[in-house]
């Protein structure tokens, strides 16, 4: 597992690169790509993260994951700072032997990413800032994880 | 202990951080919520609509009716908004 | 729509990078990398296919799925040719402004890619080559998008 | 009309392509596959399990019982194992 909450973009091939050297043998990799949606009246977005619980939540979310899938790499990589529209925000990357288990465990801790681990954003327009609410739906998609 | 604010609620308080000798009779979240929006001003307006904010006791989130016996590290945010 | 059957690798960040400057503003990028598993007993594997009709059956995938879900942008790059353990097969890759249609999209894509468009598989060993069979658990994958 | 035939339909019949002048009495893909068959030899062998095959009309996937009144390239082929 590889967990970073950094400034810097991140390099996709090489990720993908580092996840398809695992052992046992990958055959299917997911990648969740997050990118600040360009728009007219926000000129950048500033993430700002509680240090520590951050990292302990993701770690204990990739964990679960890890327990409930055949996985055989994850990265999560999350940028903070002040980024530009295009700028990539978040990456979730899963490696297993078939498709299925990647794709569901990325979506998984997406939907955690959003809803659980401490992350904020505030965009910046021309004249004001303002923090972004967070959005139901968002809280609505853990339901499909909840097990019985 | 400490006590750790987030986002509009750091921005709104003017603070990020502050060390906070507990009351005694302060046993729960709740409890250190309604202690800290006793403070009045821009405390009172943080705190007076509790369900606009999350807790967490130790890094890990809390409800707000969680213990603060073991907390050394008490944070006060918005629901997040990442990923 | 960029759909390509090719026998050069891809760059990932080329690809997402050329998905991010679709319009309207894109905030998600699924991205599904298929990888030639490694293996004591495989050397590589040799991906035939039926020229024309390839094209046309994602081209026709491709077009359900942008009928079915709001996507801004899709990419099929699939290789074909002698691969090696470890090289890149097939990515597909979705845009859209949330994350889950483009998760669904990109599934659906794969789960079409595997079972209706015509590639082949082939494995050579140390001794001989054997096609790949067909997995029942892909045919059976495609019922979850069957709508009423 | 041209046949085609892909990975170890081609291979076992050693041939990828063919044209062939269809006989009249020939309306079906499954009736072509009959036809095939009865060439003997390799094509016996291939054409005898048709459940282990499929087929296209046009580039198009086409049941085996589809009509071959429009059909100028028909293609067999086994179950596809790509992505």
């Amino acid at each position: 597992m590889k967990i970073c909450v950094q400034r810097e973009d991140f390099d996709l091939n090489a990720e993908l690169d580092a996840l398809k050297h695992k052992r046992p043998p990958v055959g299917a990799i997911v990648a969740f790509t997050g990118v600040v949606r360009a728009s007219d009246t926000v000129s950048s977005l500033t993430l700002e993260h509680y240090p520590g619980m951050t990292e302990r939540e993701i770690a204990r979310h990739v964990e679960y994951a890890n327990g409930r899938w055949p996985l055989f790499g994850v990265t999560v990589i999350h940028r903070i700072g002040e980024l530009r529209p295009g700028d990539n925000i978040v990456l979730v990357a899963v490696a297993a032997e078939h498709r299925r288990a990647a794709f569901e465990a990325t979506e998984f801790l997406m939907d955690y990413l959003k809803t659980q681990v401490p992350f904020w954003k505030q965009e910046a327009g021309q004249e004001k800032s303002q923090w972004i609410e967070a959005r139901d739906s968002d809280e609505a998609a853990l339901t499909r994880w909840h097990q019985d | 202990m400490t006590v750790l604010y987030f986002a509009w609620v750091r921005q709104r308080l003017g603070t990020g951080e502050e060390q906070i000798e507990l009351p005694p009779e302060i046993g729960t979240v709740r409890e250190l919520a309604e202690h800290l929006q006793s403070r009045g001003g821009a405390f009172a307006d943080v705190f007076s609509e509790p369900k606009r904010l999350r807790a967490a006791i130790n890094q890990e989130h809390a409800a707000w009716d969680a213990s603060l016996q073991t907390a050394t590290e008490v944070a006060f945010f918005p629901p997040v908004t990442g990923g």
